[in-house]
């Protein structure tokens, strides 16, 4: 209804500005100015990182298989016209072929048509082109081999049997599919090169069209009216490279429809005039500070009195784990916009047990039990947290400072705050130097995602952290993850992630502060606001808003 | 008058009183900087007494008590007077305490300068020679690259803390010490009385120490005076910049971290410790200014 | 010594400051860290992070790659932004023009302003019309930037919204291109009024932060000056000859005094350079001061050299160009004596 | 008063009593201190006195460019006659006690209006600085400097000569007017670059060249238009005092006052300057104070000489009368010294002691403490001035009348 009639509208006004007015004015159809957090680096989903900028364009640019509405977490057909299933005989009885019947009719932005070949060649062209600091993996480790049946119909053959690969993989901006003719037609691709037209362009079937991109400023998107789905209401702009502060300055004055902001922000704009809150659900970005247990000898920072293997004892894991004071993290820092949820399996994935022994009241009697019996309460200890300066994880270092300090002011806490790059630097090496560090986790729909990367003994942080050496029983946790990759059978499955969170309980690897809440502010003349965190940051689809004002 | 014609030579010691009697009679005179001399004295009696006027955190005085409890406090809740930051911090002990993170700043950064310029400066200026070349072209150099982004650069690549930041500081400042000392070794080496010292045999440091070292003090002191209020503009705008620690008691730390607030109405985590920064600086300059007119003899009445 | 000579040195002693500059700013940034941090992400392998390395020669001696960079340099290559996502030099032209719009924007408030208050306070010279200039100068140097922005940007901005923030509204811009990249002249060379006043309306705040800073410096050089010149007796002789006060302190006061402040003006561009910085965060000015602010906090270490090298070009050479001015206007300088 | 050889000039300027004071940190100093005397047309006076003692005040006070603040005018009057101009009220320029028989009428400089004041400066009292370096504007070429002075003085007669009448309106006549007085706006200085100012201008700005010109040429400078184009800088000493004449003399005023005209110059050029000045003076017939420290310059130029001291008029006579018939010991002390060669300027080396400090003094004769004939009363009470001849008056106790205590003189000097 309200579409219909904000389209007839914009129809009408469209009409007689072109008729009479400035091109200037006429060129004012509605348009949601969103004001952005991060500016692309690239918008080619090959050269993407994951959980960085231009996922959330390519989102809206290009259209994957399949996608998730914004209802629930369950998936939904998108150029694939059906969810592969055992069941109805799209996966291979083995599991390890999927078959994908595709939408017929459908044009690229380039007006060249869909086939499965696109689909062929963009999931091959991501996997041979290796480009360092994209998610290549997430395909280039799961597929064995790709196919093309008939021009509607596309087969993939995995390398092992993988529970989580519809979400994992076919879900992620990295899977998004571009237009071959395009891509071909500017040039030779090949070792580590692509040939940069994608870099700052964007070719896809999506909801909208790419408009244009000023560098530092801002991105227009126009409605693509051809789409094969319900078309979009308004055109979107992004403006880039407001600090947060001002971003809520700017939703407040009206000059921004949406932003992305964090619930620090939100809790101060809750009965602002012309501005409504959306908070409802949970990001699936757990904050973490992670246990280093593989620090090489000597490489801890000036004035660590900490032995390199401290958290070895799982004693002062624990303990540790106890001091945190998680109320102050979500009621002070978050502003109550999240949820306590101390363990590696989100609330909101598959498989989450609600009544698995959880820690997240902050019990200092315990903790300092468990130090004493450790024998680090008496002489006490200094030990450094290294966190991007600045961010909201810093904040929950200083919490668990504040939290260890003023149990015995003989056991410091140093946050390190240090600029993003050099952050990274420190982490991406294949050792990391310092005892702890905080981040957040990168989203996933699947359990198996969180547990591999970062629970599994052999996992990505289960080698540099050396969970291997520290866990109690390092084996029974590692069979259990593997089963879970895959398992098929739903309830099982969610079973022993339910048995893992038990284990993981007693054996922690990470402090992990909080869930945070998913919460945005936007005008309130912007209708049918959604965050589905299993949507790129913002977590915002723009084709489902409407704006409704003048 | 006829008298003053015909004077003999004066001794570096009348000089000298004679020097700072005028520039104090004209310091006292000059209502701005009399102002600004308040102000400096109100801020150092603030830092020195710091710990009676808002009790040190445990178990580090710099760092910002956090009460997750209260944060975003608004002026008057108890004791919060001047209300909360984001993180529960008292704003009024961040201004309280970021007078001392200033003024060891400040301190800080002006002897190690000074003390590097006036080394540097007297070697170029006495030994001479290829020496004061190199010396002088490595102060060009420093001399040619703005301070404030020569120190953002520095403390980029320190990395963001509170201690990169003095440090990045006295790597950029001491450049105009040397200028100083340098020049006013050339110039006073002429002047009489040293010419005199010269020939009744005194030995070079004598004279370095007696007559060359006092009198080149005026200038710098002025220079000095001036970089008092600089080092705590250039060093907050670091921190606003994002190079500084969170959490600690420094009013560019507190002004950025208050920044979240101003968006929300909540103007007070920022306000008062952009103020301080401002009185700070506006103080030493004002006396700086006033110093600087006192000897500069164009800005002198007939 | 002859101007000229003077002149020819300072020439040939420029090249050789710079390439000192860029010596040290060089060493600076390899001494910190790799220039590749900016490139990296946990989802690096190890050999990615070795090509990377490989690609910035940092396996080589500090020597040899500022060899590299000097040679790079040279063909105009100062490496890739990180921050920009872009090679240097493709995005410093576009950033740097925005830059010089703001500065010039500001330069001329200051200007204008510090020369007024600077002949109001020199007439009035120890009045308490003279002190309060000098107070409200010396604020103007005292300012944070950073919070002044702020709060103009509160009140004009969210507040009563007379103002906006960033550089050109998307609407008015979308059809006009920018051949010089000073949106003022594009504006007006695509013949659109509401294009130019647009781009004019989104100057007036952050040039007005950043003027009022560089008013100090112009106001305390003008005033100082303008005291002196009223001791000449050449002024007492413009009044002996019978000339209304309106002229002695036009033609033979203000003229005369405004030679001095000219050397000031190297002083000022460095003021507006570093300003630029804060007042660009704060109106989110896509200009070369806002790249440094994120190359800094990003450890963007091209960008970092290029801007440090950039401005103390600009910076060596306004010097040069100040003294040559200076030496023209007065006709007494004998520079170097 | 009337010297008996020729019949007596009327007086066009005179100086009662006049007392001028600055304010310094130590206190207020009284730089002049009761001078009086009167300037004959066509007269030239010298004022001798060392370095300090007060006499340049004393002339620039006929021009108001005594700086105030620092200075205060504590009292006193400076009357002024000018030749041309409004007639004496009470005999209508018959020539009446009034007006000293000049016919015109009486101003008092202290008290006219400034623009009065501005009229008068340049056209009716000029003035020749001490050092013509400092006095002319660097950066302006002599012929602009020069200029001013007409277009000041002379704009209805530069206008004549450019053909624009009064009765010519319309805004091309009101633009070149504006020029003719140096009210141009930015805009005029534009437009009269085109046509059809710039028929006008080019009249205008000829018609003042050519005077410039002429006025350079009465002072014997060689090719003035060159000159005329030449910045003070690119003159010599000698060239550019001629200039600072030429500016005086422009306007063929009745006053001029010479403050060490030749002092900054060095000796060979001094005595040429000398010449021209009197030449000029005498073919014009111009009153010309002459300050001086040098009594040598003053014997040979001037017609009457005020030897001043510390801020008061020790003795005031013909030159014959002074310098044949000293009566004050400091005019003794200073005719010992003037032979005497290599003596600092300014400075009496044949006198023991030092000019004594002129902050709030106390009565008393200022030339006791180096006085040889120093008697009890000089240090208690002030010296009148008394006639010891026929204009020929001196102050000292030495030469004080005993019994007729109530003499004008007295009066002057104690009111």
């Amino acid at each position: 209804m309200t579409a219909l009639f904000s389209i007839s509208f914009r129809a009408t006004l469209g009409a007689a500005t072109l008729a009479f007015l400035l091109p200037a004015i006429a060129a004012a159809q509605e348009t949601i100015v969103h004001g952005a957090d991060e500016e692309p680096a690239t918008l080619d989903p090959a050269e993407v990182e994951p959980g960085e900028g231009g996922e959330s364009v390519i989102f809206h640019v290009y259209d994957r298989l399949l996608t998730v509405g914004a209802e629930s977490s369950d998936l939904v057909p998108a150029l694939a016209t059906e969810i592969p299933s055992v069941e109805n005989g799209l996966i291979s009885e083995d599991g390890l072929t999927y078959t994908f019947p595709l939408r017929q009719g459908i044009t690229f932005h380039d007006e060249s048509p869909f086939t499965a070949d696109d689909v062929k060649f963009s999931w091959d062209r991501v996997i041979a082109l290796e480009l360092p600091g994209s998610g290549y993996e997430i395909l280039s480790e799961r597929v064995a081999e790709t196919r093309v049946v008939d021009d509607y119909t596309f087969e993939v053959t995995l390398n092992d049997v993988d529970a989580s690969f519809l979400y994992s993989a076919v879900l992620s901006m990295t899977a998004s599919i571009v237009s071959q003719e395009a891509v071909e037609a500017a040039g030779a691709e090949g070792d580590g090169e692509s040939n940069g037209l994608l870099s700052d362009n964007m070719i896809g079937t999506g909801p909208y069209t790419f408009e244009s991109w000023n560098r530092t400023e801002n991105m227009t998107l126009r409605v693509n009216p051809s789409y094969w789905g319900t078309a979009a209401f308004d055109d979107v702009r992004l403006e880039f490279g407001l600090d947060p502060d001002v971003r809520v300055l700017g939703l407040r004055a009206g000059e921004f429809d949406t932003i992305e902001t964090d619930p620090s922000y939100v809790a101060d704009l809750e009965g602002a005039d012309g501005v409504e809150i959306y908070a409802e659900g949970l990001l699936l970005e757990p904050l973490h500070i992670g246990f280093n247990m593989n620090v090489p000898e000597g490489a801890l920072p000036e004035g660590d009195t900490i032995p390199e293997d401290f958290f070895k004892d799982v004693r002062i894991r624990q303990a540790f784990n106890h001091a945190f004071d998680y109320t102050a993290f979500v009621q002070g820092a978050l502003a109550g916009f999240g949820e306590i949820n101390p363990h590696y399996v989100p609330i909101g994935v598959f498989g989450y047990d609600p009544n698995a022994p959880v820690y997240g009241e902050q019990n200092l009697a315990e903790a300092e039990r468990l130090f004493r019996e450790a024998g680090v309460w008496d002489e006490g200890f200094t030990a450094t947290v290294v966190v991007e300066s600045g961010s909201l994880f810093e904040i929950q270092c200083l919490i668990l400072k504040d939290s260890i300090e003023a149990m015995n002011p003989d056991m410091r806490i140093n946050v390190l705050g240090v600029a993003e790059a050099v952050f990274d630097e420190a982490i991406a090496s294949e050792t990391v130097n310092y005892a702890m560090w905080a981040k957040n986790g990168d989203p996933a729909a699947d359990p198996i995602d969180y547990l591999m990367t970062y629970a599994h003994p052999d996992g990505e942080w289960g080698e540099i952290h050396g969970f291997r050496d520290a866990y109690v029983n390092p084996d029974q946790i590692a069979n259990l993850i593997d089963q879970i990759a895959v398992e098929l059978d739903r309830d099982t499955r969610a079973g022993l992630v339910g048995e893992v969170q038990s284990l993981l309980y007693a054996d922690p690897m990470w402090i992990i502060g909080a869930q945070e809440g998913a919460v945005t502010a936007y005008r309130d003349d912007i209708e049918n606001m959604v965050l589905q965190p299993l949507w790129p940051r913002p977590s915002i689809n723009f084709a489902i808003l409407d704006k409704t004002g003048g | 008058m006829a008298i003053s014609d015909n004077a003999i030579p004066m001794s570096a010691r009348q000089v000298r009183l004679r020097r700072w009697t005028e520039i104090f009679r004209s310091l006292m005179t000059n209502p701005t900087t009399a102002l600004g001399m308040i102000i400096i004295f109100l801020l150092l009696a603030m830092a020195i007494f710091a710990p009676w006027l808002s009790t040190p955190n445990t178990p580090d005085a710099y760092q910002m008590p956090r009460d997750w409890g209260a944060t975003r406090m608004p002026p008057g809740t108890p004791n919060h007077p001047l209300g909360t930051t984001n993180q529960g911090g008292d704003v009024l002990y961040g201004v309280i305490w970021g007078s001392r993170t200033s003024l060891q700043m400040s301190l800080i950064v002006v002897s190690v300068t000074v003390v590097i310029g006036v080394a540097i400066g007297s070697i170029a200026g006495i030994v001479g020679g290829w020496i004061d070349e190199t010396l002088m072209r490595i102060v060009d150099i420093f001399l040619s690259i703005p301070e404030l982004i020569f120190a953002l650069a520095v403390a980029a690549i320190l990395g963001p803390s509170f201690t990169n930041i003095i440090l990045s500081l006295c790597i950029v400042f001491w450049v105009k010490y040397a200028r100083i000392m340098r020049a006013q070794i050339i110039l006073i080496r002429q002047a009489d009385y040293v010419q005199a010292a010269r020939v009744m045999g005194d030995s070079r440091l004598n004279i370095f120490l007696r007559d060359i070292l006092p009198n080149a003090s005026t200038p710098i002191a002025v220079q000095a005076t001036l970089d008092m209020g600089n080092i705590v503009l250039v060093g907050a705008t670091l921190s606003f910049i994002g190079l500084s620690e969170s959490g600690i008691a420094e009013w560019g730390v507190l002004v950025s971290e208050g920044q979240a607030g101003i968006a929300s109405g909540r103007w007070w985590a920022s306000t008062f410790p952009g103020l301080m920064i401002f009185l700070w600086a506006l103080a030493f300059n004002l006396v700086g200014d006033g110093l600087r007119d006192a000897l500069d003899p164009r800005t002198e009445g007939r | 010594m002859q101007i000229r000579d003077y002149i020819i040195r300072r020439l040939l002693i420029l090249p050789l400051l710079i390439i000192g500059v860029s010596i040290v700013v060089f060493a600076l940034t390899r001494i910190g860290g790799s220039p590749i941090g900016v490139y990296l992400s946990h989802e690096m392998n190890a050999s990615e992070v070795a090509a990377l390395e490989e690609r910035f020669h940092l396996n080589e001696p500090l020597v040899v790659q500022y060899w590299y960079w000097a040679k790079g340099a040279l063909s105009g290559d100062f490496g890739y932004s990180g921050v920009a996502a872009a090679p240097v030099s493709e995005v410093f032209w576009g950033k740097f023009a925005a830059t010089m719009e703001l500065s010039v924007f500001s330069a001329l408030i200051a200007v204008w302003l510090g020369l007024k208050l600077g002949v109001f306070a020199g007439k009035r010279r120890n009045k308490w019309q003279d002190h309060l200039t000098r107070i409200v100068a010396v604020s103007g140097a005292s300012l944070p930037l950073f919070w002044f922005g702020i709060v103009l940007l509160i009140v004009f901005w969210a507040n009563l919204g007379w103002f906006p923030v960033g550089r050109s509204d998307a609407d008015i811009w979308d059809s006009i291109a920018h051949p010089t990249g000073f949106y003022t002249l594009d504006g007006l060379l695509a013949g659109s009024i509401p294009a130019f006043l647009d781009a004019l309306w989104h100057l007036v705040l952050p040039s007005i932060t950043l003027g009022f800073g560089a008013v100090a410096i112009i106001t305390r050089m003008m005033r100082s000056a303008l005291v002196e010149e009223l001791q000449q007796d050449y002024v007492d002789a413009a009044r002996a000859k019978g000339l209304p006060e309106r002229l002695v302190l036009n033609r033979h006061a203000k003229r005369n005094a405004l030679v001095p402040t000219v050397t000031v003006i190297g002083l000022t561009i460095a003021f507006l350079m570093q300003g630029a910085i804060a007042a660009e965060i704060i109106f989110r000015w896509p200009g070369l001061g806002r790249w440094m602010a994120d190359a800094v906090v990003r450890g963007d270490q091209a960008t970092i050299m290029t801007y440090v090298l950039f401005t103390s070009v600009l910076f060596l050479f306004a010097n040069l160009i100040v003294d040559i001015v200076y030496a023209k206007l007065d006709p007494r300088v004998r520079l170097g004596d | 008063m009337s010297a008996q050889d020729k019949p007596a000039a009327p007086v066009i300027a005179d100086m009662q009593n006049l007392r001028v004071q600055f304010d310094s940190k130590r206190g207020k100093v009284h730089a002049v201190d009761g001078v009086s005397f009167q300037i004959r047309d066509g007269e030239m006076l010298g004022l001798v006195g060392e370095t300090g003692c007060g006499k340049s005040v004393t002339g620039r006070s006929f021009l108001d460019l005594i700086p105030q603040p620092p200075a205060t005018i504590a009292g006193g009057k400076v009357l002024f006659r000018p030749r041309v101009g409004a007639l004496c009220p009470d005999c209508g320029g018959d020539g009446c006690a009034a007006c000293g028989g000049t016919g015109s009428e009486t101003l008092d400089l202290l008290k006219i209006p400034a623009a009065r004041m501005r009229e008068i400066r340049g056209a009716r009292i000029a003035m020749i600085f001490q050092d013509p370096g400092k006095a002319l504007n660097p950066t302006l070429t002599i012929g602009d400097q020069l200029a001013e002075i007409f277009l000041q003085h002379r704009s209805a007669a530069l206008l004549d000569e450019a053909g624009i009448t009064l009765e010519d309106t319309g805004w091309q006549a009101s633009a070149l007017r504006r020029m003719a007085h140096e009210e141009d706006n930015w805009l005029d200085r534009r437009m009269r670059k085109w046509p059809p100012l710039c028929s006008g201008a080019q009249r205008l700005s000829k018609a003042v060249a050519d005077r410039v010109a002429a006025a350079l040429a009465e002072t014997q400078i060689p090719n003035p238009v060159r000159v005329m184009k030449a910045y003070p800088h690119e003159l010599s000493g000698g060239m550019r005092q001629r200039v600072m004449i030429a500016q005086a003399l422009a306007c063929d005023p009745d006053l001029i006052i010479a403050d060490e005209p030749t002092t900054a110059l060095d000796v060979t050029i001094q005595a040429r300057i000398l010449d021209l000045i009197k030449t000029l003076q005498r073919k014009r017939r111009t009153s010309v104070l002459y300050i001086s420290h040098d009594l040598s310059l003053v014997r040979r130029v001037c017609d009457r000489v005020a030897v001043m001291y510390a801020g008061r008029i020790a003795e005031i006579g013909t030159v014959a009368q002074v310098f044949s018939n000293p009566q004050h010991p400091y005019t003794q002390g200073l005719l010992d010294a003037v032979p005497r060669a290599g003596t600092r300027r300014g400075h009496l080396a044949s006198i023991p002691g030092n000019v004594p400090e002129l902050v709030n003094p106390k009565p008393g004769c200022r030339f006791a403490d180096r006085c040889t004939h120093v008697m009890p009363q000089c240090t208690s009470a002030d010296p009148v001035q008394t006639p010891v001849a026929d204009g020929h008056q001196v102050a000292c106790f030495l030469r004080h009348p005993r019994e007729d205590a109530t003499s004008p003189a007295n009066e002057v000097a104690v009111s």
